[in-house]
């Protein structure tokens, strides 16, 4: 049995920010509509966690809860647990018209951290970061690839489709080059 | 002659010398110059050639308004054409050269052109070069080429990185003079996020120059004040070195940052390109000072009066000893101050006005300096300089009455306001008699997303001139209501306008007063146009060229429009200006790409084997974003050696596919089978599960659009499978009509296309190999042909099709992306003793073709349907609907007359050439051969060992066994004989074994 | 009308060029007219000038609401070719192609045609083979274009970077006889052989109604009042579905912005013309030495003259990668103009539900080249009241009978 | 570069987020129709000079399709509503007559 292998090796990046792809990372789409009386509870049942609210991600260690759209979330949890969740979760649903599917495999991830973290985005996302909640999952575009990101222990992560990881650790790297900081000091 | 003053220069740091070279000669200047003050510090008054007579240029502004003084910046890969030198900050070793001459600057033989000057007036190609016919492409034409063009353009690669950045704001302040930066703290006061952009290195503006003082002090402590208060705010962000360059819809600003211009090579970006959305706009770009028309005033040494103050005063650089002013306003006296205060001489202010008695004219005159009203300049005299001035009655028609001696002249005919930014996005101006320009209208704005204005203009780019205006309108407009801090101003009379000098100058002196500099447009020119019918603005300009030049007709565009007036006997207003269309200055190309170069230009998707098939031989084919291998040769192979052993590979033992980029989409619901009915042409809610059917996509025209293996895996859930690189597009058209059309259907997508590697098992020893994987039963009797199953192969998690693309016993196996470079390698090493090889997609695509199965792209194009290529088994009668069903029942698409898929088979078994046509007997009414039928996929079939085809034929499959000719490109004809487009294994017996 | 010549250049230079007539008179309208034709763009002016040259037909006005030629006449990036697929295309713009080889001397006026060739790179295998295609077609067809390998494509453009790293160029298409043409020039000279003919070239009078009887025209409401008309023709680019709704139709017609810009100019280093589908850019260098650039079109609804910039950074993208050493080069000025897209993105060249009311329109992107082919068709459609062999496959009824002239292959609409 | 804000995920998108998708409620005709109905519903799109309906996609967003109502001649944008309707909101259309006093209504 092999190991499941992240799209570029967990590569890793010093500029002004430290870019590294992490991974692979567990990650489910649920999609079904969020005002089903039993999502909620059975996101509750299986991953302790209750319902986002619109553009929001809930935490609880090492399981997120992000809302992606009226009817999609994104779990994020650790890779090995996948199985067994999409499994609880569907049994959880059963009955009901929903769509789970494991998507770990389909994207990438990565971290951008330091203390100016934010200007490397700032760089490639259409986004207005002042304006973000502290628990926002945004889906946006970077560069000519779509990306969802959030914030979390001063910084960002970001998540992209696996086909696209190089593009985007090439994106970030040219971001975080030393002496570029938009906004010096 | 121009030269450093020995004090003075609020922007040089004398203790900071910098070397620079022009033309090769070696040059000293200070930090803090620019450019072109540093040129002029070293007497190089002289410093282009214009565009069609080749005159000598010198130096005429001191901004972004320059249109002369452009050069060729660098050496080598960092070449920059048409750098304009006013605006480029001196750094030590900076290396400049003079443009559009040769061989020399001071030497041009191009200056023939000014000799004959008079016989190439606005338009003159418009009229000759007319006989013979050819002479205009390999006589005229060349030459024209030849001597237009300003600046070189460098030979090598760039070397400089460029990059983007978004910001936002609620009030985006352009322009950092004393309007700007009061706009800015008013707003920001109230707790508005705030940007502020100045695009020169400093702030301030022209405050400081003209000698204001604000509270009782110069500006520059106020500026300096302000810009403290500002930068300790946090809602306010202040950039140096910015230029907006255009206002686009619902707040969107760009603006250019010289990040690095002034210090190359340093490893930062040389510009970054900001992406700036801003809920208010607020332009304080203050105003451009307008030259006068006066016969041979290009001439190198006359300059607008600001500039000669800037040199002055900014970087302690004098124009020339002896400074005649020649002015229709007040403002200009400040300059004679100037030139006085430094020591210079000015022998005379020619005023055109008849009065003039403003406080700075009665300061002037106290000086002990001339002051001449009702004077104009006949003439300048001089070459590549000025050495003097004939002076004339303004209201008269130029008789000399004196001469005066002089190195320079500092002309004013008025301020425009720069009104570029307000008026990008459909802001309208009025006509400002008392200004004789146009500013913007208040009353009609450009206006944003909600109809609300979207830009306000302030100060002097809002046509007032006063700086305690200036402030008071920044107040007002940023929402202020406090007073504006104490200005101290001398009151200045009225302008009066100017368009000609002498007003009645004769066609000899009109044909030597300059408009547009660098175009080298005349106001006889202008006049010219008129007479001839071509009044529109828009037609004097793009018949004269007025205005089009690099410089976009910050000097010249007033000045023409009045003469263009003046000679339509109408009113200013009425005869409009030109649209202003972005970049304010020219934005480097570099910076609009930004990152987007090398390996991130675009995204390459790659798939989980894309590092494996780059390190054994491949060579790639872009497939949409994706790259495919086409092939993978070994040496000394050609790229057709490799594919037929590729092909004769996978027919006789084992060829391994990396079919990943097939789009995957889940379709799951209580109405995903009634959906999928509707998306395909065939019926899908029948299949059973555990079962593969192959579909078929339209769009609502009834065109074939897609193909795909579709798989039955639970009662509410197929997977549907795409072409390569048609998931995204598919999914998004599902999406489309469940979202938009049947909204109360509960089904669910899911584009999982990269969850899975997948990879096509293909050949005679297919099977051996995934029993030798193991792990789960692929024999025929528990996975038949077109079946699918679950299980685990070589330890893995997989899903295995039983489908075939090539006609033999084939396996696609699907394993998460995590695993699949794993599960390929595993194939590899497994699949020795079986003779395996990968194979590429020009192999898949012979294989497909000698099986006669269709390929989306090749034999569609958009407007083939499913009957066109007998796929009228797989197009549903029974159902009622289906995306294409009623396109596909018009006319056109439901004629007998179509063109249908055939097989082809040349006579002499050679290849068909790639999009070969086939005639009919006859011409058309057009003269165009009619035509019978065309190739859409052709190959050398190493199995069959001759060339292949399909093609599309008028009612091909009637008239088998006929024989065809294609006429080739290079000579001759290729005869065909229509056949069955199946060549092998025409009873599909290899395939389900 | 004097004819130009550098002898009358020589002759008015003597006397500081104050001889020289207008190039159009700008009459008043009359009460009423053969033929009217609703704008005066290139097409517009094309139209009636081959209503006059080739029927005799010169009781003519050609109405205009700004200033003629101030369309897309005057802010297209003015490439001349016609090397298209399908044969009613190739045949109306070989027709105009062609035509432009003699317009400077039939018109006397130099409109700067100038055959420098131009190259469609071929930068995937899907693409050579699309191209072949193409170079079979134009040969039946009697259009010359020849497909042409990587190195004899490096020899043509040397600033191209043929070896990609990511779109490598496989090969050509090439047009010898395709380049350029100063776009203003064509619509003056037009309109200076227009208004010598007798005809009235009226500006700055918009159209505001189309008036008619018993399902026929007779005339139109403008700004500078009625004027009656036996047959009126619509060639109003970009607004072509407002004048038809005067007239009482609606057209299958979408008005988007286009983009377009110029570099400032360096000395020639380009000499041909180089489109790039695969990246989506084209180029070429106009005589003045600026770099002449097309973007791309924003997909909605847009009258303002104003696009998206997004599609400017994507060009540029594509020609930086395409042409290293652009970069350093500078954008001078950008623009948009409205243009019509038909279902299948050909125009129409039609008979209208309205008698002796006809439309020439969607031309999309394409509509500069087609010029004189275009007015030459039309004159041809008016004249008669039927389309000719050039218009023919041109109607507007083809959309509903699916027969398209598809001249893309990419895959149609959803909704 | 127009701003619109998704009605579902609030995000105010700019165009580059945003894929457009032509003119809204639309009827779709399908077997059965007349050769003329089918002709409207695919071909003679409204391209009006002044207040359109059109559909967007939340492309690089929630990935939904919503509606807007946007002046075509201004690019002002009176509102954006979910897909899932079969005609403009009474609220949408109340913006755009206090904006459009001439307008006549969804023709």
């Amino acid at each position: 049995m092999s190991e499941a292998a992240s799209a570029l090796g967990n590569a890793s990046f010093e500029g002004f920010a430290t870019i590294r792809e992490i991974g692979p990372m567990g990650m489910i789409a649920l999609r079904a509509k969020h005002d089903l009386p039993q999502l909620s509870a059975a996101l509750t049942a299986v991953l302790g966690l209750g319902l986002p609210e619109r553009r929001r991600i809930l935490t609880r260690g090492e399981v997120r809860v992000g809302w992606m759209s009226p009817d999609e979330l994104l779990i994020v949890l650790p890779y090995g647990d996948v199985a067994a969740t999409v499994a609880a979760l569907t049994q959880a649903l059963a009955g009901v018209h929903m769509l789970v599917a494991d998507v770990s495999d389909a994207r990438c991830i990565f971290r951008i951290e330091g203390e100016k973290a934010a200007q490397v985005l700032m760089k490639l996302c259409p986004v207005d970061f002042a304006m973000l909640a502290p628990d926002e999952l945004r889906r946006t575009r970077t560069a000519q690839v779509p990306a969802a990101f959030w914030a979390e222990q001063g910084g960002y992560t970001l998540v992209a489709f696996r086909s696209v990881a190089a593009y985007v650790m090439g994106l970030l790297t040219h971001s975080a080059q030393p002496g570029s900081e938009l906004f010096p000091g | 002659m121009s030269t450093r003053l020995a004090r003075g220069g609020r922007l040089i740091d004398r203790a900071t010398a910098h070397e620079f070279t022009f033309n090769g000669k070696r040059m000293a200047g200070f930090a803090g110059d620019t450019l072109a003050s540093a040129l002029l510090a070293n007497d190089q008054m002289l410093v282009g050639r214009s565009f069609k007579y080749h005159r000598p240029r010198g130096i005429v502004a001191s901004g972004a308004e320059e249109p002369n003084a452009l050069v060729n910046l660098g050496q080598g890969a960092r070449l920059e054409p048409n750098q304009r030198t006013t605006t480029t900050e001196l750094f030590p070793g900076l290396a400049a050269a003079s443009q559009n001459h040769w061989p020399s600057l001071e030497f041009d033989v191009g200056v023939v052109n000014n000799a004959v000057a008079r016989f190439l007036p606005a338009g003159f190609y418009y009229k000759t070069f007319l006989q013979p016919r050819a002479a205009w492409k390999h006589l005229f034409e060349p030459v024209i080429r030849a001597s237009a063009g300003l600046g070189r353009a460098p030979t090598e690669a760039d070397p400089d990185r460029y990059e983007q950045a978004y910001a936002h704001c609620d009030l985006l302040v352009v322009g950092g003079g004393i309007a700007g930066l009061q706009a800015a703290l008013t707003a920001a006061g109230t707790g508005a996020r705030v940007i502020v952009l100045e695009q020169t290195a400093h702030w301030g503006g022209r405050a400081p120059v003209d000698d204001v003082l604000i509270d009782e002090k110069p500006a520059d402590h106020w500026v300096a004040a302000t810009v403290a208060a500002l930068s300790a705010m946090p809602n306010v962000t202040l950039r140096l070195r910015c230029m907006a360059a255009g206002v686009y819809d619902h707040g969107y600003v760009l603006a250019e940052e010289r990040v690095a211009d002034h210090t190359p090579g340093d490893g930062r970006p040389k510009k970054r390109l900001w992406r700036i959305r801003a809920a208010k706009v607020i332009t304080a770009t203050g105003a451009i000072e307008r030259p006068l028309p006066f016969a041979g005033n290009d001439i190198p040494g006359v300059m607008l009066a600001s500039a000669v103050r800037d040199y002055i005063v900014n970087w302690a650089v004098s124009p020339g000893d002896r400074v005649v002013i020649v002015t229709n306003n007040d403002d200009a006296y400040r300059t004679a101050i100037a030139v006085h205060r430094a020591g210079l001489t000015v022998p005379a202010v020619l005023d055109a006005r008849t009065e003039a008695d403003g406080d700075l004219v009665q300061e002037v005159r106290s000086l002990g300096i001339a002051v001449h009203l009702n004077r104009g300049i006949a003439k300048v005299k001089g070459g590549r300089r000025v050495s003097g001035v004939a002076v004339c009655a303004q209201a008269g028609e130029g008789a000399v009455l004196d001469e005066i001696a002089c190195d320079a002249v500092a002309m004013s005919g008025g301020w425009s306001p720069v009104v570029h930014l307000w008026s990008h996005c459909g802001g309208k101006l009025i006509w400002d008699e008392a200004q004789a320009a146009f500013r913007p209208d208040p009353q009609r704005p450009p206006i944003t997303h909600d109809g609300q204005a979207m830009v306000a203009a302030v100060g002097s780019a809002n046509g007032l001139l006063q700086a305690d205006e200036v402030l008071a309108d920044a107040i007002r407009a940023a929402g202020g209501s406090g007073p504006a801090p104490k200005v101290h101003a001398p009151a200045e009379a009225a302008m009066v306008p100017v368009w000609m000098m002498p007003q009645g100058a004769s066609a000899e002196l009109r044909a030597k007063m300059w408009l547009d500099y660098q175009n080298d447009v005349k106001v006889a020119d202008v006049q010219l146009a008129a007479r001839e019918g071509y009044e529109s603005v828009e037609h004097t300009k793009r018949y004269t060229t007025l205005g089009m030049a690099t410089d976009q007709g910050k000097l010249s565009n007033i000045n023409g429009l009045a003469v263009l007036a003046g000679s339509l006997n109408a009113p200013i207003p009425q005869v409009g200006t030109t649209t202003f269309r972005p970049p304010y200055t020219p934005v480097t190309l570099g910076a609009l790409a930004g990152e987007a170069r090398g390996e991130i230009f675009q995204p390459l998707r790659r798939t989980p084997m894309h590092d494996w098939h780059q390190a054994h031989g491949v060579y790639w084919e872009p497939v949409g974003l994706w790259r495919r291998p086409y092939c993978y040769t070994r040496p000394g192979e050609s790229h057709a050696d490799a594919v037929k052993r590729e092909v004769v590979n996978a027919r006789s033992h084992l060829g391994l596919l990396d079919a990943s980029t097939l789009g995957k989409i889940v379709v799951k619901g209580p109405d995903a089978g009634r959906f999928l009915d509707m998306m395909y042409t065939n019926v899908m809610s029948s299949l059973p599960v555990g079962r593969c059917r192959y579909g078929l996509m339209c769009n609502e025209n009834g065109f074939l659009m897609d193909d795909g293996v579709v798989a039955r895996i639970s009662d509410d859930t197929w997977l549907c499978h795409t072409t390569s690189g048609g998931a995204d597009r598919i999914h998004a058209h599902m999406e489309d009509w469940l979202q938009c059309e049947w909204w109360d259907w509960q089904v669910y997508t899911a584009n999982l296309t990269e969850q899975y590697a997948q990879i096509a098992v293909v050949g005679p020893s297919a099977r051996k190999l995934l029993e030798k994987l193991g792990g789960m039963d692929v024999s025929k009797e528990a996975l038949p042909f077109m079946h699918w199953a679950e299980g685990t192969l070589a330890g893995i998690p997989a899903r295995a099709f039983r489908i075939s693309f090539s006609g033999e016993l084939s396996y696609e196996i699907a394993v998460p992306a995590g695993q699949g470079l794993a599960f390929w390698e595993a194939c590899i090493a497994a699949g020795k003793e079986f003779g395996l090889m990968p194979y590429g997609t020009e192999a898949l695509h012979v294989l497909r073709a000698e099986k006669g199965f269709i390929m989306i792209g090749d034999e569609t194009d958009g407007t083939v349907i499913p009957q066109d290529l007998n796929l009228g088994w797989a197009v549903s009668k029974k159902k009622a609907d289906f995306i294409g069903k009623r396109g596909q029942e018009r006319t056109f698409l439901a004629s007998p007359d179509r063109w249908k898929l055939v097989g082809l088979e040349t006579l002499d078994g050679s290849v068909l050439p790639d999009g070969a046509i086939a005639p009919a007997p006859g011409m058309n009414a057009n003269g165009q051969r009619n035509t019978q039928g065309r190739v859409t996929s052709t190959y050398y079939s190493p199995t069959l060992k001759k060339g292949i085809a399909m093609g599309l034929v008028h009612r091909g499959p009637d008239r088998m066994g006929e024989v065809l000719e294609f006429p080739k490109i290079w000579g001759g004809v290729v005869k065909a004989r229509i056949v069955d487009p199946v060549f092998y294994d025409k009873a599909g017996e290899k395939q389900d074994v | 009308m004097k004819r130009y010549s550098v002898f009358a250049i020589a002759r008015e230079a003597m006397r500081h060029h104050t001889g020289w007539e207008r190039a159009w008179a700008s009459p008043l309208p009359k009460s009423s007219y053969d033929v009217i034709v609703v704008g005066a763009g290139g097409h517009g002016l094309a139209t009636a000038y081959y209503l006059g040259k080739n029927h005799g037909i010169t009781n003519v006005a050609v109405i205009e609401k700004g200033w003629l030629g101030g369309g897309n006449t005057g802010r297209n990036t003015t490439i001349i070719r016609s090397n298209y697929l399908q044969d009613s295309s190739a045949a109306i713009y070989e027709k105009a192609r062609s035509l432009y080889e003699g317009l400077s001397q039939d018109l006397n006026y130099n409109v700067m045609f100038s055959p420098r060739g131009l190259l469609m790179l071929a930068q995937t295998h899907h693409e050579v083979r699309g191209y072949m295609r193409t170079v079979h077609a134009n040969l039946l067809q009697g259009v010359e274009t020849e497909w042409i390998g990587p190195e004899q494509v490096k020899r043509l453009v040397p600033i191209m970077n043929i070896d990609g790293p990511r779109y490598p160029v496989l090969g050509a298409l090439l047009q010898k006889r395709g380049g350029t043409a100063r776009h203003d020039a064509v619509a003056w000279g037009y309109a200076r052989a227009c208004s010598a003919m007798g005809m009235d070239i009226i500006q700055q009078c918009e159209v505001t109604g189309v008036r008619q009887q018993g399902g026929q025209v007779t005339g139109v409401e403008t700004t500078k009042g009625f004027i009656g008309t036996k047959k009126l023709a619509i060639v109003v680019a970009g607004h072509s579905g407002q004048v038809a709704e005067m007239a009482g139709f609606r057209l299958p017609v979408e008005a988007v912005a286009l983009q377009a810009l110029v570099s400032e100019p360096i000395k020639p280093c380009i000499d041909v013309v180089v489109m790039a589908n695969t990246v989506h850019g084209y180029m070429s260098q106009s005589d003045k030495g600026e770099l002449v650039i097309g973007g791309g079109t924003d997909s909605f609804n847009n009258f303002t003259q104003r696009g998206s910039f997004h599609h400017i950074e994507e060009t540029l993208r594509a020609l930086i990668e395409t042409f290293p050493i652009i970069s350093r080069l500078k954008m001078l000025r950008q623009w948009g103009g409205i243009v019509d897209m038909t279902g299948d993105r050909s125009p129409i060249l039609s008979k209208t539900p309205l008698g002796n009311c006809f439309i020439n329109c969607g031309w999309g992107t394409g509509g500069f080249k087609a010029i004189p082919g275009s007015g030459w068709a039309m004159a041809d459609l008016v004249a008669k009241g039927e389309p000719g062999p050039l218009a023919a496959e041109f109607g507007m009824d083809r959309f509903r009978e699916g027969r398209f002239i598809d001249e893309s292959v990419a895959a149609g609409v959803a909704h | 570069m127009l701003i619109l804000e998704c009605p579902y995920c609030g995000v105010k998108a700019e165009e580059t987020e945003l894929s457009p998708g032509h003119e809204a409620h639309l009827k779709r005709f399908g077997p059965g129709s007349s050769d003329e109905q089918f002709e409207s519903y695919m071909f003679a799109r409204k391209n009006p000079k002044g207040v359109h309906f059109e559909r967007w996609r939340h492309t690089y967003g929630c990935g939904k399709w919503f509606l807007a109502a946007r002046c075509t001649a201004t690019l002002e944008v009176f509102g954006t509503y979910p897909a899932q309707t079969s005609e403009p909101p009474a609220d949408i259309v109340a913006k755009i007559k206090a904006r459009r006093p001439n307008w006549e209504g969804v023709k």
